[in-house]
């Protein structure tokens, strides 16, 4: 399957864009989406944190991703 | 059903008498306002401005959540949660958090925990631009 | 010398921006201010009004101490007290305490620090005004 | 020796005035002075506290009082 993911702040000068298309394999988790990140962009690894957010909540990483699901990564936040 | 919790993520500058007026009651006997400020310096450089992103409907759902959690563990009254997004220059405000409570201990203990989870939970990014380059806060160590 | 503390006992309402003006600056990345109000109701009772009495060269002198103290306790850059007194109405604030400091911390740390040492301390008197009578706060059990 | 009280809060409602005079030995304390008012007017007994000012500094109980010193009475303080 082809998932579309959002990418902001320093992921999005990672993957060059804030709009990413990436194949996965049905069943795909949120772990399986991290790893495949990292191997494909190794810049990930100097990341002081990845997060997944799948339709507007964190994802654990046991969770499974659909075509429809609006995923979303969050590098290490800094508001406030 | 009163309304007791004013989540706001805006392009404009942020007032801290509006946050003042949406936590004010009459019943409330403390007040406590958490304003984050826009430093010039930052691990000895000088910074020029900064830019502020978010994932707006997480960040302002995750914001909200917030506010319900400080309202249900501190027992405070109204909680209104500011927060810039775009270009801030250095002294401008990118996040007010303001906390009425009958009590003033609960207030500050609510605001505290606000803006501490909100610095770890909320996607929002900022970006500090010096003269000689950029760099996303806290991205990598 | 800059001058790092402000302390002002007024008859006129005080002014949120007022204190954060005061407190702001460039190396300053947190305030924390904290506003008293003055509540309706106390122990059941509804309350008309307040009226605030000062000795007031030992209530400057006591908050410039209270001031001094945190600062030095906490590392906090710039505080200020405001205080009412005269006769304030329902919703009007008391007193005002804004605090900048490097880390937000050490901002709630000293701010709490401040009223809690200023309720103990300070020379400052309110009457409770109610419809069938009056009374000093905290003066009898 | 004749010495000057200001009363303030609870304490002028007490003493029936703001000002009032108060005759006391030489070499008086603020501890003698606390007596003494508790003595002629029991309702100071009544207060939770009572703190004497001695030129704008609270006084402990040893300090000697004279008649050029600024003598206030400092009923439990209720600012904020």
């Amino acid at each position: 399957m082809k998932i579309k993911v959002l990418c902001f702040g320093i992921t999005r000068d990672i993957l060059g864009g804030f709009e990413k298309e990436i194949e996965l394999p049905e069943g795909a988790s949120v772990a399986f989406l991290k790893q495949r990140l990292t191997d494909e962009y190794p810049q990930f690894q100097k990341l002081n944190s990845l997060r997944i957010a799948v339709n507007e909540e964190y994802g654990n990483e046991e969770l499974v991703i659909t075509e429809q699901d609006e995923i979303v990564l969050i590098p290490p936040v800094s508001g406030g | 059903m009163v309304e007791n919790i004013e989540i706001i993520l805006s392009n404009e500058p942020l007032s801290l008498s509006v946050c003042q007026s949406f936590v004010e009651d009459p019943a409330a006997g403390g007040i406590v306002h958490f304003v984050g400020a826009v430093r010039n310096h930052t691990k000895g450089k000088t910074v020029i401005r900064l830019d502020f992103e978010a994932y707006e409907p997480m960040a302002i759902s995750e914001m909200q959540k917030i506010a319900e959690q400080a309202i249900q563990k501190f027992g405070v009254m109204k909680i209104a949660i500011h927060h810039r997004v775009g270009t801030l220059e250095i002294g401008e405000l990118p996040v007010i958090i303001a906390v009425s409570s009958a009590h003033r201990k609960a207030a500050f203990e609510a605001c505290q925990y606000c803006i501490d989870t909100l610095k770890e939970t909320v996607p929002i990014w900022k970006k500090e631009i010096f003269e000689d380059g950029e760099v996303w806060v806290s991205a990598t160590p």
